[in-house]
């Protein structure tokens, strides 16, 4: 982990509501693993105050290019989408534990939901790099919030409203996969809405033997580096919480209490 | 032609480097940042709480920004005596700055026997003894308040050790001054303050406190004039040092809690946003010091002397 | 479709047309506003202080921006009871909306002799007894922290006026729910909570304190956290309507005292920021009231029970 | 007085530090007069959180355009000179008490200290459509600091440095009018730092045989229309202190306490 100011090379809209960032990272800079995060102090100001988490979407280790994929939501996603080419951002990353591979074999199934998009695009990536043959599930409110130019050809789409894909959530991608009997021992990668993930780690545990489940929580932050106790996720473990910044983002879904 | 000032800062029998330090809470065990600072240049690091069990703390969320500032509901979680002897302790041992354990407890006999304790296995520099959190059912901000309470506690912590005893004072007082004297009289070191205000928000879609204990404290920008007021009474009111702290975001706040009677400063929430300002405060003060020719840190408080 | 809200709030024998009033001091003695916004959609005006004789207030400055709010210190400056009666009483009787007159003095005597001069001379819609200015150096906050005291004046005030009493709170005390119960036992009408929070900056140029009298009044965004834990632990704690303010910039802050238990709310500091902010919030109260189906404002109080 | 949302038609450098805004009003506006101001809310956020105050350098009644010259000094000045042309501005006023104009045969002269500039151009501009023939005397820290394209050709110079103009302050002007013996019953309008005015005036009332002073003040602001009690200046009268926002910014200079 390192802060670095990192220059904007384009911040721009890709689907309703949602915007693909890139920024150039100066040397000496570190390579994120997938599923890792960094933090941007956004504005110079009082108001947002706190630094907000953003997952790596993409990294290009020859360059240092990092892009994120992020929605509006208040009052700093706000004001970052007003950032312009040139800009500098304040970066401090990477921050966290990402994905594990899977192992040779496995299918690895991917669920992204919303803007839980963007680290799902690179662990997809990694995982074609590595020789899978990943399946990509994606599910949105509806057809305009999704970026589709990003997304792999064989991409499978959801929308509440059916508007495009099937109609109905990322786990009825998974249900229709099922019964195409393509599941044996999968690997499920999710990132999300909290109860989007809820529902399918449940429902696969229950409908897939031996289903691993990694999943990639969201909680608000304060210090994003593991010393102020503020991220925590409730785990089965008798110490009651892991915090998400430093023991997560990433967890395999058994260890969290969903609940 | 680089003038020389000293920097250091007396606290009982201790001297810390520089007057610069991070406050509880906001710097976990020192460890999470090491990759962010020089650790070892902070005039002293001031620990998350430790009580004499472990706490898991309280439900989520615990974090919660507001109009410039953040409210917290982390409840000391912590990891409990035995294990900060065990797994934080030989780290912090090792470092060259001065490293305060931030103590916290439910009732009095709990500071006492995680003071006995730590004493024993995990002797550091000093002991800030946290009777203001406002995140916990009992203890903290309950003993905190009431000035009797504070003197009976520090007393009995006093016959206990030959450290720093640094009693940490609420703002959520009428009369902060007359808790400080209180801490005085019971045989404190010094005084830190402020810790965190009480605060609240409430989430209108669900119609509910936005923490689970409904409140939590405050703390950031925005409780910075509240926290001065605090140091300027506090200060004219006990001839021990105090250590001011609450909302500094820049070095000219760390030099206002100077001027209004500090000996040392703390930066807390601001540590999030820019792990790098406790050193940058520092590297201010001192070129305030250049700028007006000061020279000790006493210095700063010919201006609105103490008393 | 448009529903029909009862917006109207019950305090003692007053109805206030709808629960937004316009914090004292911050809207003059109303006609200052009269260009800019229409006065009489306002539920409540509550006039800057009056005393007795008039006041100069402080020296200069008296006003300071500090991070996210407003540091005041204007001492009660106002023009006196007698000029009130004459130059200021004329304009807010013939006003539509209900006025309140924020009642401030050194000693219990003032109070007494003030609300007994006005009574007769200037009688308004009810009183706001500010006993909670932490910008005099005796009368305001030395009452508003002791409950003894708040109960012997609104006891001694109650048996003087058959007109709404509401009881100013400050929030510098340990335990703000005692005064509330003191007001409530001296017999008041309702308390309005908060008055400004004690606060200070220094100027590192000059080296002084920026304020006359080194410390003043913070309002704005940054205490809003505050005020909301206040207005929570008063309403739980006493069973007339509670009034709350203190940093709202928005709607949605309205609606938070609105759920946290106050019946009613004032808008202060940003009124000099958006005039036209009161009435805004008004609207924004009924549109969440419309979304939600509340039809009364006592309905914001079923999610979370004042007991 | 009016709020206004206005449309920034042009926000440009004029001197070091010293920027031009020009904006237009919808209508229906009202017309400033002289030494009137306006106050400004400056980004939307909490800090800046008041309002600023700016006096009028010109406006032009045909079509609502509103100018007004400034200085960076702190945050909201330095977020105010961000804006660009296009951008709206939420703007109040006109406000306060503006100059009184002279009484036939009278010699106006006028001095201007810093940004006190703005208004004494506007004044300058109507003295002269009223048929005068003011004086304009300008100072500052030096040359770079003057936006001297903005001043009429006779503006007489004085920078603290020398750097153009006299070497001195607005007061050696005034004094070197003096001894070319232009001055019998002035009329003086000051505008500028504190101490500068209080100087000229001292110094005029000593000086010059039935002077008149008007100067216009600043003060730190809280509501800019009367209700607050903030911004007061001490004065000659038993009331003690009179209020910037409604009674000045344009004061008598005999009636003002200069202790
Ligand atoms: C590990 C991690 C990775 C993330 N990755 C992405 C991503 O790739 N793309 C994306 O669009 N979003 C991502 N988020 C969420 C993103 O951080 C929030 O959307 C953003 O902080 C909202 O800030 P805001 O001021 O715009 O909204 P606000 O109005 O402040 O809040 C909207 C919501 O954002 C969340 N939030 C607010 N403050 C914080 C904070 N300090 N830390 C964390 N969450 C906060 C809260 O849930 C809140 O309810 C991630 C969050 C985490 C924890
Ligand atoms: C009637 C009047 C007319 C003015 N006309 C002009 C003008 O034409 N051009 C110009 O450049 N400046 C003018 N000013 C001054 C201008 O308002 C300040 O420079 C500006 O408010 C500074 O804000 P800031 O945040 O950039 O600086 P800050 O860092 O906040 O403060 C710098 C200084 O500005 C002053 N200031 C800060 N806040 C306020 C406030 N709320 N009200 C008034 N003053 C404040 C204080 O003296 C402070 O020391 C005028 C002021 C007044 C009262
Ligand atoms: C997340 C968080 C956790 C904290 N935990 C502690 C603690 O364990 N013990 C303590 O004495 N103070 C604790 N504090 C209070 C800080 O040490 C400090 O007193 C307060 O935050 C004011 O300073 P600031 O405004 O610079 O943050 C905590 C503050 C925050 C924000
Ligand atoms: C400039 C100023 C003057 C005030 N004068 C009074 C006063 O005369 N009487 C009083 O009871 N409260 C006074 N107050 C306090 C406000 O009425 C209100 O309680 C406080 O500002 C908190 O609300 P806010 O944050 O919305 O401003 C004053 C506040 C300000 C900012
Ligand atoms: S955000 Fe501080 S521990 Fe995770
Ligand atoms: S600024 Fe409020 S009275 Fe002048």
């Amino acid at each position: 982990m390192q802060t670095k100011t990192a220059k904007v090379l384009a911040n721009e809209v890709v689907a309703s509501g949602v915007y693909k960032l890139v920024a150039r990272v100066p040397e000496p800079f570190e390579i994120p693993q997938v599923g890792q995060f960094l933090t941007i102090r956004i504005g110079e100001g009082i108001a947002p105050l706190l630094r907000r988490p953003f997952a790596y979407s993409n990294f290009d280790s020859s360059n240092g290019t990092l892009e994120l994929i992020y929605e509006k939501r208040g009052n700093a996603t706000s004001l970052l989408s007003s950032y312009q080419a040139n800009d500098s951002i304040d970066i401090l990353g990477p921050l966290g534990k990402g994905f594990t591979m899977p192992a040779n074999g496995t299918l690895p199934v991917l669920l992204a939901g919303g803007v839980g998009i963007g680290p799902m695009l690179f662990l997809y990536q990694e995982l074609v790099n590595h020789g899978f043959k990943p399946i990509l599930i994606v599910g949105a409110r509806s057809a305009e919030r999704l970026p589709r130019e990003l997304f792999p050809k064989a991409t499978i789409l959801y929308t509440d409203d059916g508007s495009i894909g099937g109609k109905g959530t990322v786990l009825d991608g998974l249900i229709s996969l099922k019964s195409r009997s393509l599941l044996n021992h999968p690997l499920l990668y999710l990132c999300g809405p909290h109860v989007m993930m809820r529902v399918v780690y449940l429902w696969s545990k229950s409908n897939l033997s031996k289903a691993s489940v990694q999943v990639s929580l969201e909680q608000t932050m304060g210090c994003a580096v593991g010393a102020c106790m503020g991220c925590v996720v409730k785990i089965h473990h008798q110490k009651g919480f892991a915090r998400v910044c430093c023991e997560g983002p990433v967890f395999d879904g058994d260890l969290i209490n969903w609940e | 032609m680089a003038k020389t000032f000293d920097l250091r800062v007396k606290i009982g029998s201790l001297t810390l480097s520089n007057p610069v330090g991070v406050a509880s809470g906001t710097f976990g065990y020192g460890s999470e940042y090491e990759q962010l600072i020089p650790v070892d240049q902070i005039g002293a690091i001031y620990t998350k709480a430790v009580t004499l069990e472990p706490r898991s703390g309280n439900e989520i969320p615990r974090i919660v920004e507001t109009p410039g500032g953040l409210l917290n509901s982390i409840g000391l979680a912590n990891v409990g005596s035995r294990e900060f002897a065990l797994s934080k302790y030989p780290f912090l041992k090792g470092l060259k700055c001065s490293v305060i354990v931030n103590l916290a407890g439910s009732y009095e006999d709990d500071y006492v026997k995680t003071l006995d304790y730590l004493e024993e296995h995990a002797a550091l520099d000093g002991y800030e003894i946290n009777v203001s959190c406002p995140n916990v059912k009992c203890g903290g901000m309950a003993i905190g308040t009431d000035p009797s309470m504070v003197q009976k506690l520090t007393e009995r912590l006093r016959t206990r050790t030959q450290k720093p005893l640094i009693v940490k004072l609420s703002p959520n007082v009428t009369d902060i001054a007359a808790i400080a004297m209180a801490a005085q009289d019971g045989g404190a070191d010094a005084v830190s303050c402020i810790n965190t205000v009480v605060g609240m928000l409430i989430d209108t879609k669900s119609k509910r406190p936005i923490l689970p204990m409904s409140t939590g404290g405050l703390s950031g920008p925005a409780i910075f004039p509240i926290a001065l007021a605090a140091v300027w009474k506090v200060s004219r009111a006990i001839s021990i040092p105090v250590i001011g702290m609450g909302g500094i975001t820049e070095p000219d706040h760390a030099i206002q809690f100077l001027l209004a009677g500090a000996d040392a400063i703390q930066t807390g929430t601001i540590n999030f946003v820019d792990p790098l300002m406790s050193l940058k405060v520092l590297e201010g003060i001192r070129a305030f010091m250049d700028k007006e020719g000061l020279t000790r840190v006493a210095d700063f408080h010919q201006f609105l002397p103490r008393s």
